[in-house]
């Protein structure tokens, strides 16, 4: 019988995914194509960190035109640019938006069971 | 970049490879342990239905109870204790309550009840307790034995605790409540005050077709294999690009092969350990005898708990991530993925 | 920790706007939020604005996200102060108010802010250039009197310009803190201007605060704040009501209870809204002693 | 009193025409800096220009600069440095680069290097030298070796002094 344990502490590997629901716009009726919504975010990116935040690479793994909802996926050590990238992020072709991030995880695994989204009666 | 914005967060995942022939397997108690489950999933290659032993499994999880606005001086009303903590096997915990945000309260079936306080109800509280460990500012957790002798209604340590929580402090929350027998029978005297509600765990079963996989997952580095599960429970799968894709550069880690059907079946609610065992023992005996090289079953811990494996304390600061993962294959060979994490993960 | 806060929605007269402003950021996870009304003393004719019944504006207020007890809304006032003369601390209208900010503009005002004007908040200027320096005597003074800063991100989203005065004046400030004493807020004008409490404490990352620090910018310095407003309301926390109990008033009389009902609150903590703490240990000992 | 740390770039302007080297000024390389942070690093990095980034001096005549940058972010916008293609002043586009030659703590780690470095320049074109030239060269090498290195400290002190204290 074997049982063999191991531990691993992840360091530079390690990838975080974010679930957004994006963008809120202010018009509800403008559409926005998954490689429109990755540009967009690229956009973001490149004026909050110029040139070398443009060349952050993430994964945009799923996206949803109607719910504008997204799975993302960064680096780690990118995490904390892409986030605030988006947070700053106010205006889409001149009409006002809003990310919403719903959840973070370093699994993309942990997105999919997250207990707040438990809604009873 | 300066330092601050390069921070990367950091979690461990342990990873530990045995069987389940193995006596000293460690697998019943951590089941056993983590109490308070939020959903269970499973995916099994190969398969487009669940055989019926293993469908009755999946849908006699029990059935749990919302209980609104209960004050938690309830948890040791002195029927309560009799009924339901001296046998042990009650669960609660309060609902719509955050962690790091709110006071959380949980109930566990070994009798302790845990309380997770800001600093100025500690303080009206009155009973000792410890400061958080994950540096909250003001935080602390008092824990509280109720199956203790002094605990027993009457005792010093007990008039304390009941005149804490109804006059000092006079705590309310929703709460779930489940019970391994049943929670109508054994809490009816309960019930009956307050506005409740039962309510039975979701299910649902999805056949997945035409499902690229890992050939050997079991080779795969078990960061991999969480993402590809990860993927295939999200539904990402179906459109992963290539990795000179624009969009996304996701792959499935390894050699892959196609499998034609795949079953995902995923269980929601507040589920108890008890039901969990019983189902890793059905997809063990399910496995031996069907044509699926492997199974594996993801168990997700809810976010807004006291308690984390081995009853240490869960904080969001620093465990946000709570799940594991149980990949069995055939021959009573397991891995288990069990994610300690320390990353503040976020769902606003 | 305790819950997240929004201490700076900007008011504005139109009450449905007003109105989603309130209803995202409860949407958003905020527990209490302030509505901002901004006084500037240029021309003569203003005078101090009359707060909004909380009452007029929602019939319910709306639930927490995830939660299920309502939103709670503050009324604060942020004075521009241009002069010394344009803040006077006993002023019977700041006294309808929960809340009292002050905005100073140049260096001496600040310091004066820092040291002896009895506010909750000093913001600091996010739209232009600093004017001044911040001196690390001003900024300490202020944080040992309870008085905190705010830095407000709505413009940071509005404009590029801004943005980057916005992280320049908060990481300076946060380089003379240490990031002690400090809350962000919003100061939206639009709901699609408000950012989730995470988003926020990732963001105060970039000003140079660390995990630990940027929780407690919207959470539980927020709190200090709102505590330190109730005690500077109740005359330094001289009048406080406590409820008291009567039904177990018989296990109180317990000796050993008494003591232990008290010494928690002895060893209180010693922050910023000290005052505060002296009223909540009276209210204490009153309910031990009972 | 806390002093803000920085930390001081000592850099070269490579131009190809020496001669428009005297068109520069203080200015023209803050402005060439910024501009190049904020593409670079975009908004953020340009917060971070905003407070605490100076050129603290310039000499026209051989194209040195020192910079001063904060200590918390200066790798960050040293890492602009390398993009500035050109430099723009009275209306007129000089090409050229930065070469940071030395990085120090204070002005005067930074001189003291500048010192040795152009003696080490001039020891270095010695050989090419014809020799009828040679003595004034020698000459001029020692001067700058001894007395040079009291003519210049006295110029710089004043600046290395005046090092923001708050």
């Amino acid at each position: 019988m074997k049982g063999v344990s191991t531990q691993k502490k992840s360091t530079g590997y390690q990838r975080v995914v974010l679930k957004n629901s994006a963008p809120v716009l202010e018009n509800e009726s403008t559409r926005l194509s998954a490689v429109e919504f990755k540009q967009f975010i690229i956009t973001g990116l490149k004026i909050l960190y110029g040139e070398v935040g443009a060349a952050l690479t993430f994964d945009v793994l799923k996206y949803d035109e109607d719910s504008r909802t997204a799975f993302l996926r960064v680096p780690s050590r990118g995490l904390v640019k892409l986030w605030s990238s988006l947070t700053l992020l106010g205006s889409y072709q001149d009409q006002a938006c809003a990310f919403r991030i719903l959840q973070v995880s370093p699994f993309l695994l942990a997105l999919t069971g997250n207990s707040r989204e438990l809604q009873l009666d | 970049m300066s330092v601050d914005v390069c921070e990367a967060p950091h979690c461990q995942l342990v990873c530990e490879n045995s069987s389940f022939l193995d006596e000293e397997n460690s697998l019943v108690s951590l089941v056993q342990q983590l109490h308070f489950n939020y959903k269970v999933s499973l995916l099994i290659p190969d398969c487009s239905s669940a055989p019926s032993h293993l469908d009755s499994v999946i849908n006699s999880f029990s059935s749990f109870v919302l209980i609104k606005n209960m004050p938690v001086s309830e948890f040791i009303d002195k029927d309560f204790l009799e009924t339901a903590v001296y046998p042990g096997s009650v669960c609660a915990l309060s609902y719509r309550t955050r962690i790091g945000e709110d006071n959380c309260v949980a109930l566990m079936p070994n009798g302790r009840l845990r309380l997770s306080l800001d600093r100025h109800s500690y303080h009206l509280l009155g009973i000792e307790g410890k400061v958080s460990k994950f540096r909250s500012k003001g935080r602390h957790i008092v824990s509280v034995d109720l199956t203790d002798s002094s605990m027993a209604p009457g005792g010093r340590g007990y008039d304390r605790l009941l005149s804490g929580l109804t006059c000092r402090l006079p705590l309310t929350s929703d709460f779930l409540l489940s019970h391994q027998q049943g929670v109508q029978s054994c809490l009816k005297s309960l019930l009956s005050r307050y506005d409740w509600s039962e309510l039975r765990p979701e299910v649902s079963t999805k056949v997945l077709h035409q499902l690229t996989c890992p050939s050997d997952l079991g080779s795969c580095d078990a960061y991999s294999v969480m993402d590809w599960l990860g993927a295939v429970d999200a539904g990402i799968s179906s459109s992963i690009g290539s990795s000179s894709s624009f969009l996304s550069t996701y792959t499935c880690p390894g050699p892959q092969r196609m499998a034609t059907t795949a079953l995902s079946i995923s269980v929601s609610g507040f589920l108890l350990p008890h039901h969990v065992q019983i189902l890793i023992m059905e997809v063990r005996q399910f496995l031996e005898q069907s044509s699926s090289p492997w199974a594996s079953l993801t168990v997700h811990g809810f976010t807004d708990n006291v308690v984390s494996c081995c009853e240490n304390e869960h904080g969001r600061l620093r465990g946000g991530v709570n799940f594991y993962t149980l990949l069995m294959s055939k021959g009573h060979d397991y891995k288990l993925l069990i994610v300690t994490g320390s990353h503040d993960s976020c769902s606003p | 920790m305790s819950v997240f806060m929004d201490l700076n929605l900007s008011y504005t007269e139109d009450k449905s706007s007003l109105q989603r402003l309130i209803e995202t950021a409860a949407q958003l996870g905020y527990s209490t939020v302030a509505i901002n009304y901004t006084f500037e003393l240029t021309k003569k004719k203003k005078e101090v604005p009359k707060p909004a019944q909380i009452k007029e504006l929602f019939e319910q207020l709306p639930i927490v996200q995830g939660r299920s007890r309502p939103i709670r809304v503050l009324n604060r006032l942020t004075v521009v102060m241009s002069e010394s003369s344009h803040f006077r601390s006993t002023a019977p209208e700041y006294r309808h108010f929960d809340i009292l900010a002050l905005q100073p503009t140049s260096e001496k005002l600040f310091h004066a802010a820092c040291m002896t004007y009895d506010v909750d908040i000093i913001c600091v200027i996010v739209t232009e250039k600093l004017p001044f320096h911040f001196k690390r005597g001003s900024v300490n003074g202020a944080i040992d009197r309870g008085v905190m800063f705010e830095i407000s991100y709505a413009a940071a989203i509005r404009d590029s310009t801004m943005r980057r005065y916005t992280i320049a004046n908060a990481v300076n400030l946060v380089e003379r803190s240490k990031g002690k004493g400090m809350i962000i807020s919003s100061a939206a004008e639009r709901a699609l201007e408000l950012r989730g409490p995470y988003d926020i404490t990732n963001l105060a990352l970039l000003f140079g605060l660390t995990d630990q620090t940027a929780k407690e910018a919207v959470s539980s310095t927020c709190h200090s704040v709102v505590r330190h407003a109730e005690t500077r309301r109740t005359g330094s926390g001289i009048v406080c009501t406590t409820k008291v109990c009567t039904e177990t008033s018989d296990q109180q009389g317990a000796p050993v209870d008494a003591d232990t009902c008290e010494a928690p609150a002895a060893k209180k903590h010693k922050t910023a809204a000290s005052e505060g703490v002296t009223a909540e240990e009276g209210g204490a000992k009153a309910t031990s002693a009972l | 009193m806390v002093r803000i740390k920085s930390r001081y770039l000592l850099c070269e302007i490579n131009v190809t025409d020496k001669s428009r080297l005297l068109l520069l000024d203080d200015r023209a390389v803050m402005t060439a800096v910024r501009t190049a942070v904020a593409r670079i690093h975009g908004d953020y990095g340009a917060a971070q220009c905003i407070i605490g980034v100076s050129v603290k001096y310039m000499n026209a005549h051989t194209g040195m600069v020192f910079l001063r940058f904060p200590k918390r972010c200066y790798k960050l916008l040293w890492s602009a440095l390398p993009f500035i293609t050109c430099m723009e002043t009275r209306g007129q586009k000089i090409p050229c680069f930065l070469n940071c030659l030395h990085v120090g703590g204070t002005i005067r780690t930074c001189q003291k290097f500048l010192i040795r470095y152009n003696t080490q320049q001039l020891h270095r074109l010695l050989p090419k030298c014809k020799n009828e030239d040679e003595k004034h060269v020698r000459t001029a090498l020692l001067k700058c070796l001894l007395p040079g290195e009291t003519r210049e400290t006295s110029a710089e002190e004043a600046d290395s002094e005046e090092d923001e204290v708050v």
